[in-house]
Formats: structure tokens, C-alpha cells, sequence
């Protein structure tokens, strides 16, 4: 059974600290000096000890994806002539996360436990071990656009935590936490959600044929560095390579080990031969956006891009992923009318 | 009529027309608040010609004043030069009295971090800490400090440049392996990384951390770590043997930095040639030797064991002298 | 739970030298493959590749390879008797079904040839004879000393059609007896080619791409070209992302396409 | 959402504040109508900070504006914007789209003539004359001015510096042999001068064409000449290679100032390398050789008997790179 | 006897070209460029043919002591052993002078026609051919002091003309050049003189010896360069060396050549050995004030400064003459106090 | 118009020789000089320079040089029968009326002494012996090597009385019969000086000022005491301005002052 409440600050540190002892938890931190730039914060998910180590009010640099998919993980050995299976195994784990990032899961579900049949075993074994906390948005960020992807809301959490101006008020629809929780009065507690977008975006319905050739990608392709960071903040984004990685005490029996990959930067389209047929940082871009917009969903029935905006706040170029999905409306609309 | 030293040492110029002067403004780090531009503005519609000039090291030169105005001109001042100087820490005894000093010459410094995406610290905020630690002072010093190693503050040119640095912290974890870091460093710098087993290695020996791999990492594998400065030393343009300062101290820290700014004066007071109205600093340590001036200006500062003090070898050109 | 990302070992052979920087492998395996799937082939330190099943025995398998990346290197440094790591068979195969009681055109581009191999040779089993109302062989190599699977050429002419063409006979001492220009310009040679034709195609993009065209001029169905892609793969199970076409992953969904689906497939 | 590069070629920054930019001023020689002050802190009190940053090429720069309001801010800065630049004869199609590139640098110069005792011209009317020549244009290229050898400005590490000189015409009938003019120049310049049979001797080889002399003498005896211009090519910081600009043209008129600047964005344009962002002019010429630089800039003018095209050396240090 | 009248302008060009015709003119010229620092005009005396040409209103830098005092001068030459005097001859020469500098002449008279008891043959003929025209001041300029040194009115002129809104003005003195004017108006025309200075000074009566000592001097010799342009500058000092210099054709003929010499540059007080005994720039000024205001008027009954103001204008270190009478006062003031 | 800058060519009659760097040239000229007198002595090419009188003949004089300079080590190379340029006598020699019937006592430093030499001279020929009630000569040099008009000094000792002192006799050779210690210190050893005594003193300016000490703290009276000075000079004639010391021209006013002047040429 659901039940809401108030804490004082107190109250709500000693059932954190109540569940930290139980949980890894992590959260969205500001951690200083860590920017990218000098003299600048980085606002990332990082393991918290305490309720007030938690940034709540920014949005992160960074998704929480790392904890189901670290950038680097250590899939087998090959020991001796035989494979062997690394069994790490990630300790039931809580993750503060906001509605659209709730949403992505499901995308990172979709690849990893049902695509081609089989479950990636390494994803299955964290995925079952994490715990989700929503995170309220105090409305809408300048990036988002979860309203138009059908991301903003969610009942998929097992507790919610607001900060209020005096303590916390929570909400815990998972009654394993109610015993985390047991003081506090009893009041009307319920997630504020968005409500509409600073800017709608709408999906195109379907696409061209006279997209691929469309000059815009030409006009990207002189803006978007292919740096890949819409692929590394992104919570959806999933692809990886495969690399065999000598061991420190025995060159004769590499791990092997996957590694966050980008369809961004470089190689990541390179055939046997050394072609890579993809090279244009416009092509590179289209294929991703369209991924994210239409071809994820034809296979799997839900558009991949959950509206987080973190690729327009990552992008060193300001490029707009609302913007060009714009503009691949505009040119299909176009081309359809021709056609 | 009118001593020039003394107008000259209270930064004014003494300007090619007569009875003239220019009004000389410090500016240390070049950032000012805005307000300032309307005193300043005044002064140049009300004493000046109207104009103002952007000197060569940041600061305003207002052309066109009167020299009998200057009593006048420095009372009219008093407040910003207070506010400005003041605000650096620097002791002003009477701001009405105008500039104290002129000799150590406006701290030059590229916008740094407060706007720029490549400085590695805020110059700003160093420029201001500098002007303290070296003026009021007559003897004749230009310091100029720079975000990064691209120097676009000239601190090539300077007695002392100040190049901040910093030290790329690298987390494998982190890292995907898309040599972001490692092609541009290649590109562009020094080619200090290598990708091995699927991890960056970075050569001390060749790094100037000057920190474009921190970013260019689109995962945050490259973190900032310690600030740290390259102190160049014994640039200079002039006639006769225009040359490039070089380092002198690698990895100091801000502390170092300020020492050595803070011991400069004593080394200039203590060996300058007296017969010249002005020796510049380079000059002099050509003459005393570079070990009398490191032991001068490294007097009671603690080095770390990562810093390294070297001795310049300021290449340069000379216009020949005839024989 | 199952982990879909190791491999088993498996021994090599025998190897087949083919040209210098051609060579079959023929591994022990029990892998149970059907013509046009692929298997993914680890080397420890070298990695892991995708890489075309050239023959289909029952207790093994044989693949073919071009020395141009860290993994084929490695195998190229193999000898019989040596472990590898393999895992699949992955992939769709051919439409065998329905090819069956049509007439069946092979065009293979280069090594490509190593991906079809085992259709023909499906076909050419003396107990599938039959199941076919002719069956022609279109091979092009880049000069004669790039000619793979000479023997296997000669052998398959007496059972059906087989064109070998070279784009060059140029800086070659070899006598040269085949043809002479691209692969495409010998379709309209073989007769019969019609809208009952199914094709198999597989080879360098242009190629397909011009070989498509021409079939179609000789109204080939579209929906009876076949074409097998070649992509970068890092798992060849539907996980890595890296051979993903719009909506298709190559490694599940292909390699082989009909044209229908493959036209859509722009990158 | 912006167009980075587009905000650049307009002057603007991209600041490392997300969403933030900063306005950049062209200041042509650094000088300025003190009414434009107002201008000036209007902006950065509506748009910015409160703040300006005098920068490292005497323009202005505004910090913490947003991205969102370039468009405003680039019809609030239209007039003055039309003010400076159509003064310096440059065309701009709309003022009030702000500045149509950036490429080409604020031209710098130093005070000059128009205060400074040392200069031999008229620094900013030529900073005005080049700016006219070479903006705007998208080409990355620094030019800087200096009034005399002293090189105030730094021209030494400017791809381009005109450093002004004066050719000093001596009548013996006026000299009354103090040899104030041969003593500076023996003490402060390149000797020279002599002195026998009661009359200086001006050694062309080694003058320097400074004036210096024509300061020194109490009797008119040195008076100022031609006023002609040394030519500074090659010069740079940066972070891998910094090396002092050198003589490429010496005694070089105004024309053929004018026409080499003329000259210079058809030979970036068509040698640069287009991989790059922005490549520097002095990589370019290292590329393409001196010669190839030679004939494109000067080609279409007219060199005069006096002056000399010589091919800088460019002394200066690399920062070594790992092999 | 006088006359006096006012000419439209081309009457009185005619007027000067007739005279010019018979007279070298020289007056004061403002030459555009000839300035020391760069883009700026000089202002000095300089031969020229019409009236247009003169600089009425400004003074200029250098006097025209040069006419009778060039600045070199060949005074004889060794012909194979015998000394020959070289005979310049100076044409009959109209001078433009202010009051002042037509009292400096007083000066030059006692030194070189005076002093020592015989005549200096050279300035002697060309003083003879000298005709001083009167330029009257538009009122004292900021450094003059004729009022103070009794030289700002004079009689001792041949003509005073004087450019006016519409034509000049002109009274003759002389009724050698009433010829030249044989038209205009009779008009009461007589020049204006300053009749006070913008600040006044008083010679010192007595000096005292300690003035010698006083740390004034050394406060000066941290001031003044000791560049010499307060001679060069100066209608009154008349100081020159004598240099043998070998004619250009002829080595073993060489000429002795007379040329002006500065009490404030170096070698001035050389003797023989290479001891200086006045060194120090203060030194060398008190040297040279003391003889304008007290030095010069012990031996000849005049004071030697005329108060033009030149050494003011023309010192790049901003001294004052006038400051330094007034210093020399308080300290022979003190000093009599003190006595 | 006379001009009263070119000079008469003159014949060198004989060099004499005193130091390396000190001798007498004797002039064929009908310069008639009273002693403390100079002249103008030019040499083409070298330029001219005031020369202090040495010795006074009917038809001759000389004039004793040190080679310090462009004009005396011209003279340096010249040889008997060689011509020179010669103007003067220039400037007032010493009063010798005021001397008459006194008590006179001359002191002289180094080079000095040339300048006084026609004074001592004037008074010791014979029929001039009684005008003076005494006559001494102190002459100072730097050292025995230094020493001019040894001869002369020798031959004066006969009839005046002579003191010849040198600063040190270090790094000396030759001995030393004489004082050592500056001239000044000698001045007590010479008797009778007191309110009627003369003195004449040439020399440099720090020995001239302490003599000037030491004769006063002996009662000489100030307008009794001559000094000849020696200053840079160009024309000889008052015009050049070089000798100006306050209102006095050493060349025309001197070179020979009282005391009582002297004391006001500061400078």
C-alpha cells in the first residue's frame, strides 16, 4: 500500500542513511571543479551517502545508464584456452532518476533483454538488482521535450523524495521501503510532473527517401564535430565494442571487455579494409537522430529518444536535437508533397 | 614648469605636443567594471580630445590633456583608481595624488576562464593578485599572464610570463577509446598520448597540460587536476635584440608564482645600472648572470618536487651593430 | 544464465591458401549452419570478427579470409591443429524455400564469393541436382591472381553455369582463358533471366547495386534479388549496434536481404 | 539550437558558460570616440555582466550576454558598429546584423604619432587604412602596428607587422657636433653613426631607420624624411612553435603596406589548408615556401629601387613533440 | 620722417616683392613636417620671397641668430701654409624680429663687436647689412618675460608691418624703404607691445655664494639632459668652437671653421687631459642661467636674457627660466638672510 | 676689417725634451709677451689651443706642451725647422709693478711651473735681481721622473731660493735628492712670509686652493696672492665664451687673477 509523508530533515537523513546501509545508492551530485572547462561543476550520478549530498533541482551532464552499462566491463577471460565468464555481480542498487529517464529504461530493456531473442546476461543480472527513486523536475527544463515524447510521467518508481523548504515529503508505492519510513505524518504527497514543453516536437510520421540526399546534412556536416557526446549523455544510447584487454599479471590471458561506442566519432562504421562508409559528420548525425526518432520504434514500438535534452546541453556546437527533428519534418513534409 | 619624471612616474605621458599629456589607466587583467567607462569618458570629453586609445597592455590612454591640468585630472580619478587598485589589494596612500608609480606596468592578461574555453584559470583574478604583489614600484617590469599555452596574451614577449597549466587527471573506467584526446594532441600539440590496450597513456616528458584532452573527452575520462603555471622569463621587443622569453619555472604553484613576482623588485633594485632610466629586467639578468637571478627570486619559496626550475635560452634576433 | 557473448574452441584443420592474403580455414565444429549465415571467430588479444561460413561439413566448418584486420592476422599466423574461438552460426540464411523448382542466378563480387559458396554447393549436392531449373555461377575478380576457390570453379562448371570474369588481365604473367570486364556486363550472357529468376547477390555495394539494376532491366522480381550485407559487428547477436541499418540489425536480421527490404536499408 | 561557427564569424564568443557568449568590438588601432564608452557600458550593463574585458588585440569584450539576445545586441551595437568601421572606409551591407566576420583580427596598433614622441607616424590612420584592406574577411590573420622600432605593440608576434620608420636627412650646415645623436645611437640602437671631420656619418647598413637621431638633436640638423615602413612577416605564439616575426620588406611605402594587406587573403584563400579550422598564415607559408608567399603578395605592385624583400628566418623554439 | 598706412593685400605684396628684390628677407615660415617629432610643423626663420609666407602670430623655436651668427661658419683656410681668410659676404638682409630678439642684438653687439676690445670681422659685416623689420606680438605669449627684462618695446626698426583682418598695416621707420610704398592710406598705425608678462620675474640683485651649493642644482641634474636646446634655441648665447676641417679637395689645405657651441653639452668645459670640471647637468645650468640674468650684465651693463621664452618652449624636460630665476632668488634671499 | 683669428706662421727654432710627455718647442717670432702671457698656437688640421708662455726671448719665444691632446701631440711631431701658427700674446700677466721692491713667492705644480717660468726668469736677470727683497720657488711633481726644467731649477738655486718636492719617489729609479710631500706642506719652510709677502701660484686647482689656506694662515693678504688659471679656450680674444668663469674671460680678464677676484669665479 502506498504511503505519503512529511519529514523533517532529520527524519528524512535517518531513513536515508537507514537505506544507505541497505542499498548502494546513487544520485545526482553537483561535484565541483569536476567541468569540463575550468572553474566549472559537473552534475553527474554519483553513489551518496547522505539525502544532502543529492542535487535535485539540476538537471545531470551525464544519464544514470552507466549503472546497468558501465563504459567498460569485463565480460570473460579467456584462461588457459577457455572462455570464462567474469560474474560481477552489482549490489542491489537505488537510482534517483526522473520520469524520462524512468522511460529509458525501457529502451535499455528492449535492446538488452528482448532484441534478437536473447538477454545480455551481464544487463539482466543489474537490471534486476536496481531499484528506481524518481526524482520531481521543477518544471520543465529549457532542453526538454519529455511531454512530447510521452516520457513525463511515470508510476514506475518504488519511492519518491521532494525536497520542500522545511524537510522532505516522500511517497513510497514500494512497500519494502515503508519500513524505512516510520515516523511522520501522513499528507497528500504525489509527484508533480511536466506538463507541456518549452518547445513541442513532433515525430515525422514517416520518412523519405528524399531525406538521405537532403543538403541539411551537408549544412550539419559542417557544424556537428562528431565528438559523440549526444552518445555518451545520453540514457538510450547503448552501442558498444568488443576489445580483448591483456591482464596485468598474465599477458597470456586477456579479458575481454566491452566499451561504450559512439556512432559519432570515428570507426565506429569502419569495415574489414579500413572503408568506412560513413564518414560525414551529417550522415553520422541523420543516422542517429533517426534511430532515436523512427527506426528504434519500428522494431521495437517506442521511439528511443525519451526528450531528456541532454544531447542539446552536452553539444559543444549547440546543435538542437528538437531543431533537427524540425527539420526532418519539414523536409519529409516536403517530400512528400512532391512526391 | 613641469618635472616630467615626476609626471612620468605618476603615469602620465609626456605627449609629442606641447603642454600636452595622455591620461594612463591601469587596467590589471584588462577587466574593469563597466561603470568606470562613463569617469572614463568624462575624463576625455572634459580634459582629453574626446578619444580614448586601448593600450598595447590593457589599460586607457586619454590623448590631448592638458599638463596643467593633471592636479586636476588626479582628483577627478581618485575614486576609480581606488576602487580599481584598492580592490586588488594594492595600498594607495592618497588616490587623489593620482597613480604612485608607473614603473611595473599594467598586468597584462587574456580574458582567461571567465569566458574562455581553454583557459586552465581564472587571469583575472591572478592579474589582480599580481598588481599587489608588485605594485606601487618605480623600477620598469611588464608581467603578462595567459589561460593556457596558447598564449594570446604575448607573454612570449614579457620579462615574465605567466602560462596556466593543468594536469589532465585520466580514469580508464571512463574511457571509450575514441582518441579524441590522443588525435588532437597529435593534430595540434605535442603528441604526448599513446593508445595502448585500449587505455591512454600520457608522456609526462612531452605533455604541456595545457588541457585540451580533458576537453575534448566526451565521457569526462580526462579530468582537471591540479592547477599549475609555466613561468616564462626574459622576453622582449625593443630595437636591438627583440627575443622570446622561455620557461623558467614548470608546475609552479600560485604561491610560487607570486613569490617570484613578490622577490623581482629586490633583484631589480639590487642590480640594475643606476646610469639608465631604465634598465629592463632582461637586460639585467644577462649581466648578473641567470643562477644570481634564480637564487634572488626563488629566495624563501618552497618548491615542490615536481617543479622544476631551467634555465632560458630566449632565442631571438639581433639587429647588427655596426663594429 | 545464458551467456550469448563467449565461444567455444575450436581446432583448426586444415588450412587453404588461396592467394596471399586469402586463406580458408577448416575448424571442428558442431555447429549446424545453413547457406548465407556467418559465425563469429576470437581470437584471444586479437578480438573477435564475424566472419562468412565458406563450406558447411557436418562436423565442421570452413571460413574464408582476407588478411586485413587484428583478428584475420592472427588467424593467418594459425596452424592446423591450433584453437581458435568460435561462436554461431548467426544470421539469416538464404530463402532456400524459395528458390526451389526456380532458376537461380549466383553473382558474387571477390570474396564475396565465400558467402554464396555454400548455396551453390547446397544446390550442387548430387541429391539436390534437381531441386533447381538452372543454375548459373557469375564471379568477377579484381585480375586472374585474385581468383579464390579456383579448383571449386572448375569442378561446379560441369554441374551448372559459371562465368569467371576479371576487371583486368593486366600486369599479370598468367595466361587468362575467362572473361575479361565487370561481373555486371556478362548477366545479359547467361539466357533465361526473367521475372521467375531469383538472384543472389553478394559483393562490393556498386557492384550489387549495378547488378540489381541490370536485373531488373531483365525484369527480375525485387522481391527475388537477395543480397548479402557486410557490416561491422561487435557481438552478431543484436546487441552492439554497430551493423544496424536503419531498422535492421545485419547480424539478426541478415546478412541476407531481399532487395524489397535491402532499398530501404539507406545509410 | 545556435550555430556556433555563424556566432563566431560575427564576433561573437562561444564562452564556456553554456547558453553564454560574450560581444567582441573591433577596435581599429585601438582608438576609440570616448562617446562610443557609453555604448559600451550600455551593453554590458543590459546584456552582460556589469563587466568588459580590455583584450590582448585592443578591442572589447563583453562577457556573460546570452545567446539568446546576440540578435538584440547586434542591432543595439549597429550604430557604433557603422560608426567605427565605415569611418575606416570598410563596407558593411547591414550594421544591424553586427559584425559580418571575424576572421581577420582587430588590427592593433600602438599610440603612435598621435602622443608618443618615439612614433614616426600615424599609427591609427593606418590601422584605419588596413582595416579598410583587409575586413571583412573570414581568414584567420593578425596585423599589428607599431609606431617605431620599439615595437610597443609586439608586432614581432604578429603574422603582419608594419613597423614605422623615418628616414633621417642630415644637414651638416645645422649641426653644431654635440653628437647627442651618435651617443644614443652607440648607447640605445645599432651605432650607427659616426663622426669625423666634424660631420655624422649615417651608416645605411646598420641604421635602423628609428629617428631617434632627429629627437636628439638640439638643432634641427637631423630632420625627418621619408616616412617608409619595415614589414614584419611570421611571427606567432601558440602553443607548439613560437617564433618572432623578422623582416620581410624593408623600406617599404605606404602603398605597398596597403597592397600586400590587399594581397594577403587571396594567398590564405588559396593555400590554406581546408581540413583545419583556421590555420595560421605562417604555417601556410611553411608549406607553400617563402617564395610562393613572395609573388602572390606583392604581385601588382611596384617596389621602389629602396626597397628590400628579404626572407625572414623566423628564430624562435619548439615545444618538442613525442616522436 | 615716418609714414605710416594700411595696404589692401595685393598692395602690399607688391610692396614686399619690390623689396624682396632688393633684400634677402628672412622671417619667420611655419615649414609643415619640419618638426621634430613626427607630423609636426616647425616654426623658424627661413629666406622668403612674398608676405603670405610669413608666420605672423606664432613664435619660432629657434631665433634668427643664425643670420648673423651662422650656425657653421668657415672663418679662414691654411693655403700651403699661409692663413687665408675666406671672405662670405652677406647680402643687405631685412630681418623679421619681435622686440625682444631685436634687443638680443644689443647683446651679440657687445660680445662680438665689444667684448675683449676688438671686433669679430665676421658678424661685424654681416651686422652691417642687417635691417631689422618689427613683427609686433599678438599680445605675450605663456613663456615670455620681455616686460620683466625690459626688451618689449623698441624703436630700432626700418618697418613694422602687420597683417590685418583686411590687408596690413605698415609704419616706416626708415626712409630708405618709403619708396616701396608709394601707395595706400596715411592711417594712424603704430605696433602694439606687451605690456605685461603672464608672469613676471625679477633678477636677483646680489647672488649669493651659497647659492653655488644649494641642492637645488642637484635637483636639476635630475631633471635636465643637458641636451643643449636652450643655447641653440637662445637669440643671445654666442658661444662657438673652432674646428680645422679638410677641404673636400684638397687634404692638406684644410679650413678652420667656427661653429656654435653649448655650454650644456659634453666637452664644453674640457681642458686639456680630458678633465671636465662641470659635469653635472645642474652644474651646467646654473652656469648658463647665472650668465643671462646676472654674469653677462656684471661685465657689460645689460642683462643678456631678453625673455624671449625659447629655452622654455624648446626644454623637452619642461625647465623653466623662470622657475629657475624665482629658485635662484629665494635661495640668494635665504642666503642673505642666513649672511 | 682686422681679423683677429688667423695667426702668423712661426719657425720651430728647437725642442727640448723633459719627460716622455713634456717639452719646449722655441718659436722664431716677434711675439713681445710679458710673463703669465700665452698664446694661441694653431697647427693645420690639428686645430689650435692656448699655450702658456714659457720663455720670453727677443726674437723668440717658448712654450712647453704636454701631449694630451689633438693640437700638442701634433706638436709632438715636429721637428726643428717645422712651422706652426702662432697669435698673441693674449690675456694679462702678473703685475709686476705690485711685485717690485717685495717679497715674492712663487709656487707651482707639475706643468705649472711653465707658466711662471718667465716670472722667476723676468726676476732673476741680473739687472732685475735687486728689485725683489726675496724670491723663492717651490715647485711640486708627482714624482722625480715628472720633474721639468731640471736645468733651469738648478741654475735658479744660485740666485732665489728654490724648493723642488715630489708627491712620492715610489717606482723611482733615479734617487732622490729633494722633498717629498706636496708643495704646500713646503711653504712653512720658506721664512719671511707674512702680510707683505706676494705670491704667485699655478697649478692644479686643489693645490692652488690649499696654498691659498696655507699663505692666508701666514698673514699674506689676499690681494697679494695670483693665481693663473687655466681653462679651455677657443679664440683668445673674449668671443669664443669657453673660458667664461661668471663675468670674467680668463683670456682677456686672465689668465692670471688676485685672489680676490678668483674667489668669486666659482664655477
Amino acid at each position: 500500500m502506498m504511503k505519503t509523508l512529511r519529514l523533517d530533515n532529520e527524519q528524512a537523513e535517518n531513513a536515508f542513511r537507514a537505506i544507505a546501509d541497505d542499498y548502494t545508492v546513487v544520485a545526482p551530485k553537483r561535484c565541483a571543479g569536476r567541468g569540463r572547462f575550468s572553474d566549472t561543476d559537473l552534475t553527474t550520478y554519483e553513489t551518496v551517502e547522505s539525502l544532502g549530498e543529492i542535487e535535485f533541482s539540476a538537471k545531470t551532464y551525464f544519464s544514470a545508464k552507466s549503472v546497468l552499462l558501465p563504459i567498460r566491463e569485463v565480460m570473460f577471460s579467456f584462461n588457459r584456452g577457455e572462455a570464462e565468464e567474469v560474474r560481477t555481480s552489482m549490489p542491489p542498487t537505488i537510482v534517483f532518476l526522473r520520469a524520462c529517464d524512468i522511460h529509458a529504461l525501457a529502451v535499455l530493456d528492449a535492446m538488452f533483454l528482448e532484441h534478437g531473442g536473447r538477454e545480455d546476461c551481464y544487463y539482466a543480472r543489474r537490471r534486476e538488482n536496481m531499484i528506481c527513486f524518481l526524482l520531481e523536475c521543477p518544471g520543465p527544463f529549457d532542453e526538454c521535450f519529455c511531454v512530447s515524447m510521452g516520457t513525463s510521467r511515470t508510476k514506475d518508481y518504488a519511492v519518491f523524495i521532494r525536497p520542500e523548504a522545511e524537510g522532505y515529503a516522500a511517497e513510497i508505492m514500494d512497500d519494502r521501503f515503508e519500513r524505512y519510513f516510520p515516523f511522520g505524518d501522513r499528507a497528500h504527497v504525489a509527484p508533480r510532473f511536466s506538463e507541456e514543453d518549452p518547445i513541442p516536437v513532433a515525430l515525422p510520421r514517416h520518412v523519405e527517401a528524399s531525406l538521405f540526399a537532403d543538403a541539411s546534412w551537408k549544412e550539419y556536416s559542417q557544424r556537428c564535430i562528431a565528438c559523440g557526446r549526444c552518445n555518451t549523455s545520453c540514457p538510450t544510447c547503448t552501442c558498444f565494442t568488443v576489445q580483448d584487454i591483456p591482464a596485468a599479471d598474465d599477458r597470456d590471458s586477456p579479458t575481454r571487455q566491452r566499451i561504450w561506442s559512439s556512432c559519432q566519432v570515428k570507426d565506429f562504421s569502419l569495415l574489414a579494409g579500413n572503408h568506412d562508409f560513413r564518414l560525414a559528420h551529417g550522415d553520422k548525425m541523420r543516422y542517429r537522430v533517426l534511430h532515436k526518432i523512427t527506426d528504434f520504434a519500428k522494431t521495437f514500438g517506442l521511439p528511443m529518444c525519451v526528450g531528456c535534452g541532454r544531447c542539446d546541453i552536452v553539444c559543444p556546437e549547440y546543435i538542437s536535437m528538437r531543431k533537427c527533428i524540425e527539420t526532418i519534418n519539414t523536409i519529409c513534409r516536403r517530400g512528400a508533397e512532391v512526391g | 614648469m613641469y618635472d616630467t619624471k615626476a609626471i612620468m612616474r605618476k603615469a602620465f605621458r609626456i605627449s609629442k605636443v606641447r603642454n600636452e599629456s595622455a591620461i594612463r589607466i591601469r587596467v590589471p587583467g584588462g577587466h574593469l567594471d563597466a561603470a568606470h567607462l562613463s569617469v572614463i569618458r568624462e575624463l576625455a570629453e572634459t580634459f582629453g580630445n574626446g578619444t580614448v586609445h586601448l593600450t598595447t597592455r590593457q589599460g586607457y590612454e586619454i590623448p590631448g590633456v592638458k599638463l596643467t591640468d593633471l592636479g586636476a585630472i588626479s582628483r577627478h580619478m581618485a575614486e576609480m583608481i581606488a576602487d580599481i587598485e584598492v580592490a586588488c589589494g594594492v595600498v594607495l596612500e592618497s588616490p587623489e595624488d593620482g597613480y604612485p608609480a608607473a614603473g611595473t606596468r599594467n598586468v597584462c592578461a587574456c580574458i582567461g576562464n571567465r569566458v574562455c574555453r581553454f583557459a586552465n584559470f581564472d587571469t583575472t583574478a591572478l592579474a589582480r593578485k599580481i598588481e599587489q604583489a608588485i605594485y606601487p614600484n618605480h623600477t620598469h617590469l611588464k608581467v603578462a599572464i595567459t589561460g593556457c599555452p596558447n598564449d594570446c596574451i604575448k607573454a612570449h614577449l614579457h620579462d615574465i610570463g605567466i602560462v596556466g597549466t593543468v594536469v589532465p587527471e585520466y580514469d580508464p573506467s571512463r574511457c571509450i577509446g575514441c582518441e579524441a584526446c590522443l588525435d588532437n594532441c597529435k593534430k595540434k600539440i605535442t603528441n604526448a598520448l599513446s593508445f595502448e590496450d585500449f587505455a591512454i597513456t600520457r608522456d609526462e616528458d612531452y605533455c604541456l597540460r595545457c588541457g585540451e584532452c580533458i576537453l575534448k573527452c566526451p565521457t569526462g575520462a580526462f579530468s582537471r587536476g591540479k592547477k599549475l603555471y609555466r613561468i616564462l622569463l626574459g622576453g622582449r621587443t625593443g630595437k636591438r635584440n627583440p627575443r622570446l622569453a622561455q620557461t623558467f619555472v614548470e608546475n609552479a604553484t600560485q604561491d610560487i608564482v607570486l613569490g617570484i613576482c613578490r622577490n623581482l623588485h629586490r633583484f631589480i633594485a639590487t642590480y640594475i645600472d643606476q646610469s639608465k632610466a631604465k634598465e629592463h629586467m632582461g637586460y639585467i639578468i644577462d649581466r648578473t648572470g641567470f643562477d644570481t637571478f634564480k637564487s634572488f627570486v626563488l629566495e624563501g619559496l618552497t618548491l615542490g618536487p615536481d617543479v622544476k626550475v631551467v634555465q632560458p635560452t630566449n632565442p631571438g634576433y639581433v639587429y647588427p651593430r655596426r663594429p | 544464465m545464458e551467456n550469448i557473448y563467449t565461444a567455444a574452441a575450436a581446432t583448426v584443420l586444415d588450412i587453404t591458401a588461396h592467394t596471399d592474403t586469402e586463406r580458408s580455414f577448416r575448424l571442428a565444429t558442431d555447429i549446424q549452419a545453413s547457406p548465407g549465415q556467418f559465425v563469429m571467430v576470437s581470437l584471444p588479444h586479437a578480438g573477435e570478427a564475424p566472419i562468412a561460413i565458406s563450406e558447411i561439413g557436418a562436423t565442421d566448418i570452413s571460413i574464408t579470409v582476407r588478411n586485413v584486420g587484428k583478428v584475420t592476422s592472427g588467424l593467418f599466423r594459425l596452424r592446423p591443429g591450433d584453437r581458435l574461438f568460435v561462436r554461431g552460426p548467426y544470421g539469416v540464411g538464404f530463402p532456400l524455400d524459395l528458390f526451389e523448382g526456380g532458376r537461380l542466378l549466383v553473382i558474387a563480387g571477390g570474396s564475396g564469393l565465400a558467402a554464396v559458396k555454400p548455396l551453390v554447393e547446397h544446390y550442387l549436392q548430387t541429391s539436390r541436382l534437381h531441386r533447381l531449373k538452372q543454375l548459373d555461377v557469375l564471379v568477377g575478380f579484381r585480375s586472374p591472381k585474385h581468383v579464390l576457390f579456383k579448383d571449386h570453379l572448375k569442378h561446379w562448371a560441369r554441374d551448372c553455369g559459371v562465368v569467371v570474369t576479371v576487371d583486368t588481365t593486366e600486369d599479370e604473367t598468367e595466361s587468362w582463358a575467362g572473361g575479361i570486364g565487370f561481373v555486371v556486363s556478362y548477366i545479359k550472357t547467361v539466357g533465361n533471366i526473367g521475372p521467375g529468376t531469383s538472384a543472389v547477390l553478394t559483393g562490393p555495394p556498386l557492384m550489387m547495386g549495378n547488378a540489381v539494376k541490370e536485373l531488373v532491366r531483365h525484369q527480375v522480381q525485387e522481391d527475388r534479388i537477395w543480397l548479402s550485407f557486410e557490416r561491422h559487428m561487435k557481438c552478431g547477436v543484436g546487441k552492439c549496434g554497430h551493423c544496424r541499418i536503419r531498422d535492421k540489425y545485419v547480424c539478426v536480421d541478415g546478412p541476407v536481404f531481399s532487395y524489397v527490404e535491402a532499398r530501404e536499408l539507406i545509410d
